[in-house]
């Protein structure tokens, strides 16, 4: 009975700060911010080089074999520092693989995802609506995808993508291929580009999978999703401390102000307290079936909410200078929307975790 | 009370819809460019008696009697046709009044007519750096010297700067006197050397504020409005106009408007959202907030045009934090209707309209620009200091004595 | 174009503010309250005397013919002042009975109630949920009333009841009569006693109406909460201001902290602008019968929950002091819980502001 | 991490619930008053090495090894089945850590074992009209007079005071130390003349709460616990025990399980309540933050357990504000589920109850009660302060230097 990270974890964490603190320091998010592309082929081989590509992958395909907790710490970070890149996507197309392919189709596709020799990514939802499995219209016939996807995170780098269809299957598609049209969309989180994909007749290999399957993956882009939100939003809280005792007004910094103070006080009791929240879905995806899809709808509509509530907190502790570009506030406010609004809103996980919760 | 319209207030309302069948402009005219067009027909509002009112017709105002029911029946009547009127520009809105109750007669003569017709653009050099709240503390520093003034230091937050001609500002010009005292209003071109504007993007992605550098740039002696150490009082007056320019109840009802029909044409459950109880309720309690807020403003538009101001001080030093708060009440909602579409950006035609929207990335865009009001113009917490202690006669902040 | 108060409607408030400061200041309010009768004969005399009794009576049934806002900044003071007393009932019945009653019958009832000489109040909601004229159930049978009423107000000291029927008719009913039992329930509120009300073949005159002038009824009874919820809010204010100046701790009057200064600042905000939505609502209740329904109810829904929060809040200001039946908070708090409560929840009105929007 | 118990835990939890079958008791026991019930299993479970373990033996403990796993399976176990185990009382509860800490080996033995049972009941004396949040400016004298202290002073929000037998607590006996340093804490029997206990009536109409009035009463000399002028840290440690208890993850699970069923028992247009999608995702919200409550509470627990509490300073020091606000949002839900049933008083017989509730009239209570946590054992602002200057590091409140 322990609710706690191991020693391997915290040292997992504290690397994976060391790097982002060092390939990924403000600076260089921001340079990599205004440019807008979204990637870094530099920092996403190093995360590759530290096994981030493959951490959740089998050993036998060469991944580190490891569990979604270890994949949300690192997701935690990657929140907390903003780093852009395909992890998102990637991390959910070599999941996927794993939880529906069969022994020959995993030997085939995720040795060259654990290594980082290719990318992948996931094309799940289909509008701003739909993004249960259920509303999932994509077809195959034969060997060949038809349909639309919204909200693909990392189209642009990715060289394969896992593709929700009708039914709750999964197939796998080259990114290069005929009948794959991306259109890139912009996104107001410019460390992870998004676009709308078009499928039409795209040869793919059809992995299986169903309804439930599908909603075990999603229930993993809840929790990493969570897990990034709460990172974002824990740089919000170091960030206005900083803010508010190096701003002066009449004065004194603007920390000495009581209303400062405790705006500050708020956000983080929102904050902190909710850590556990990604820690136990994770936790629970990983060994609790019963209680896995709930604690990731729970995770994700709270968490999420939560951040962007101290986001626009944080923005207003900032004053006049947390309403521009220039304001480093305004990279995590971002990130935080796409954490909100991708795969679920709150409001829709909150309609399923009543649901499975038999309200 | 009585909200009907008085037989000649009425038949002054027929007068200016008269009026408005002119726009807009037909024929040739209709070909001008538009800003050409506005011009023309602001000037028929002049001539008309329906634009400028409280402006002298030697200033190119149209100086009616003051009766504050017919400036509403104008305001609603113009606005509803979309017709241009009174510009809503640091100039015609803040500059203006300035000068007709501080400037000097031939200051009135020089600035007043181009600033009404919007050929010259203003823009307001008050907020610096270190001072945003607290605008006793500014450093922007003017020296007399011979019959010119020496500028230097850095202005911030200066919308439209890149497109202005003249700033009117705030410099210090008595270093020894007292924080409020040491204070004049000056009025700036602003193609002088030695003025460098910087644009200051918004996290939108929009440009509208700028900082802008003054180094020994010069302007003449006579650029000064009110006496010497007297710009702190001169600035008051334009001030109160910008407190009461925030919250425009026109705007708060269409925002809302387009948060209704938003709600119609989003999905829930695949039915519309408008039909989700949960959603209605919200929107119901928002219209609470709203309804509030014209109300509110109606009350206060009453007592002045009774000469009652006093008895309605306590709504007044909330007009902004109320109407902030029901803003952002009203993105909060439309930002979660857009679900999946809370991840895109605003468009770059939209940045420069902080108006009107029907599509999601234009509520994407007022998402983010909701957050605007608290900090503008007096942040928020500073606000609620002023209704505190001025408004409930609670003490003032404690402030460190080292 | 004026939305301001009259002269006479300004006398007419400084005339109650000064009875109400003379007859029940909080030291007699508190005996009142303490005694949980909700009832003060001399109080009511006085009001009568006033001529409050008969406020919107017509002057031909010797009542002062005033209008519904009259009465409205009549409840706003008697909330200020958390008068006990009939007035609420009294007064809608009042207006019910011109409402819908033929002229004979107006001439028989209405002089009794404007003069004082009888008391007389409503019977309405049947069921902690149904307040609407569609969902009373109540019938008449001749000139027999049977049924059960809920939350009906001061029905210990009525002499007669206005009751609502199904269709949204209304009858009226000697209390003291044959088969009618009142049920005392004891109320939160102590100044604004309630019953239960069992009719059970009483004797009563059928009086007329339908659904949509029961609704009429219903509108003025919402203005008339809504203003006395901003009444007792206001009086909170005061209550907090007087107590965060004179309450010390750590050497300095707790005003001077930024949190307590900010609390009560946001309070006034809720409050203060939305006083406007009551004169609103009773003006256009008077004159704008197209905007009446609606605006009754976002005066209802939208002044007695910014109260109810306001009332939370002030308790809290007041620290351990505000928990006590000893601190005058607690008498407007339950005031509003009644105002809030009684004849439609905000949820409720809520809805019905989205219906008739056409939302 | 790893939410299974070992094997070794898991049969412990076998050996609880086997005790546990013991309870409710049966035969001639069952038919004794409640009181003599619980005072007899609970004397069994410390036999048992179940209840008190923490206390040793010698002053009625059970004296077992520490093991946070273990109480906490006692925990849930107990919880259960609502058996009666260590009291929570301000003796058992605060007392007991403080004198084991603390006190002499004569104070141990006098006051421990009573405490334990109950027979021997304490109410705190901390709190006074002037010094709510501010402990250290209390004023309540005691003045060493031969081998007695005299107390003169006033006490409030004690608790229990009517049915105490004891009263430990704050009093100042060095008037000439500096605000902190004067204080001391005393052991009060509640029966000497010139003690006077006066009911504090609640909003809701109960009767918890008391002021202790001290008119020249009397207690040994050597009914003090610590040195003199020691009371402050001596204090602490209770206090410490006291911020814990609050937020209960189990009650609050509890409530939010009750206000379900209070949610599928109302109506709303004719169908349960619960079946509104407004209503469940509210609901659902709520429950985000129970859930948070608990798992930040296992959280801390397995820091406890590792021995790590510098890691979660933070949300320890959260937990009460954190707790408080979850009840409002909880009590706040059920009282609009109740709809009119709003109106209605508490009843008389549910005012001692704090617990659990079913009736309307209960969330009622419960919605008044919410307020309360926000106020006792420090007010919410106070908490505010203790999170951002302690947990962050932010600049103490200025005082007025006058």
């Amino acid at each position: 009975m322990d609710f706690g990270l191991s020693e391997e974890q915290e040292l997992l964490q504290e690397t994976v700060r060391g790097f982002a603190q060092n390939e990924c320091p403000t600076t260089r998010l921001r340079e990599l911010f205004d440019a807008g592309t979204g990637h870094d082929p530099a920092l996403w081989s190093g995360l590759v080089e530290m096994g981030i590509a493959g951490l959740i992958v089998p050993e036998e395909q060469g991944g580190a074999g490891m569990e979604l907790l270890d994949l949300a710490l690192v997701a935690e970070l990657l929140g907390e520092f903003a780093v852009p890149g395909p992890f998102l996507g990637h991390s959910l197309a070599a999941l996927g693989v794993t939880l529906v392919a069969d022994p020959a189709q995993r030997e085939a596709i995720l040795p060259g995802l654990a290594d980082g020799s290719q990318i992948a990514t996931v094309a799940l939802q289909e509008s701003a609506f739909g993004f249960a499995p259920g509303e999932w219209t994509a077809k195959i016939e034969g060997d060949r995808v038809s349909g639309t996807k919204a909200i693909v995170p990392s189209a642009g780098q990715a060289d394969r993508f896992l593709v929700g269809l009708q039914g709750g299957r999964l197939a796998w598609v080259d990114a290069k291929g005929e009948g794959v049209r991306i259109e890139p969309v912009e996104g107001v989180d410019r460390t992870r580009p998004i676009s709308t994909v078009h499928f039409a007749g795209a040869p793919a290999s059809l992995l299986g999978g169903d309804e439930a399957s599908a909603w075990r993956l999603l229930d993993a882009a809840s929790v990493l999703l969570a897990a990034d939100a709460f990172g974002a939003a824990s740089k919000l809280i170091d960030l206005d401390v900083a803010y508010s005792l190096s701003r002066e007004q009449f004065g004194q910094p603007i920390a000495q102000f009581q209303a400062i103070k405790h705006t500050i006080a708020r956000i983080a009791t929102d904050i902190e307290p909710a850590r556990a929240l990604f820690w136990y879905a994770a936790h629970a995806w990983d060994h609790l079936p019963e209680e896995s899809a709930r604690a990731a709808s729970v995770a994700k509509a709270h968490l999420t909410d939560r951040a962007m509530d101290a986001a626009r907190q944080s923005v207003e502790l900032h004053g006049g200078y947390g309403f521009t570009w220039e304001c480093e506030v305004q990279m995590w406010f971002k990130r935080i929307m796409f954490d909100r609004s991708c795969l679920g809103t709150p409001d829709r996980h909150r309609e399923r975790t009543a649901e499975l919760g038999g309200y | 009370m009585d909200l009907e319209y008085s037989a000649e207030h009425e038949a002054f309302r027929g007068r200016v819809q008269e009026f408005l069948k002119g726009w807009p402009l037909t024929g040739a005219e209709s070909k001008l460019p538009m800003e050409e067009q506005e011009a023309i027909f602001r000037k028929r509002g002049i001539e008309a008696g329906f634009v400028y009112r409280s402006v002298p017709k030697a200033y190119g105002g149209s100086e009616q009697p003051r009766d504050a029911i017919a400036d509403r029946i104008i305001q609603e009547e113009f606005y509803k046709v979309g017709a241009p009127r009174d510009l809503l520009t640091q100039g015609a809105g803040m500059l203006v009044p300035t000068l007709l109750e501080f400037g000097t007669e031939a200051q009135k003569e020089r600035y007043i007519p181009p600033a009404l017709t919007g050929e010259e653009r203003w823009c307001q050099g008050y907020s610096e750096p270190g001072s945003g709240s607290d605008l006793a503390s500014l450093q922007c520093q003017a020296r007399l010297d011979g019959d010119e003034w020496v500028l230097n230091g850095q202005k911030i937050w200066t919308s439209s700067a890149q497109r202005a001609h003249m700033m009117f500002g705030l410099f210090r010009t008595e270093p020894d006197a007292k924080k409020h005292d040491g204070i004049s209003y000056l009025l700036v071109p602003m193609d002088r050397p030695g003025i460098e504007v910087r644009p200051l993007k918004e996290m939108a992605g929009g440009h509208e504020f700028n900082e802008v550098f003054f180094t020994d740039a010069r302007i003449p002696a006579g650029n000064i409005v009110g006496q010497r150490g007297q710009g702190w009082q001169v600035s008051r007056a334009t001030l109160v106009h910008e407190r009461n320019l925030i919250g425009n109840p026109f705007m708060m009802r269409e925002a809302f408007s387009d948060l209704l029909a938003l709600a119609r044409s989003r999905t829930r459950d695949g039915r519309p959202a408008i039909e989700d109880p949960g959603i209605r309720r919200r929107l119901a309690e928002i219209e609470g907030y709203v309804q509030t807020c014209e109300l509110s403003n109606m009350r206060q538009f009453t007592a002045a045009n009774r000469g009652e101001m006093l008895k309605v001080m306590r709504p007044m030093m909330m007009n902004k934090v109320f109407s902030t708060d029901t803003m952002q009440r009203i993105a909060r909602c439309a930002y979660d209707l857009l679900e999946g579409d809370g991840v895109l950006a605003p468009l770059e035609e939209e940045l420069d309209k902080w108006g009107r929207t029907a599509s999601p990335t234009g509520w994407v865009l007022q998402y983010m620009f909701s957050l605007g009001p608290a900090i503008a113009g007096g942040a928020t917490n500073i606000q609620l200091n002023i209704i505190g202690e001025r408004g409930y006669g609670l003490p003032r902040d404690l402030r460190r004595t080292s």
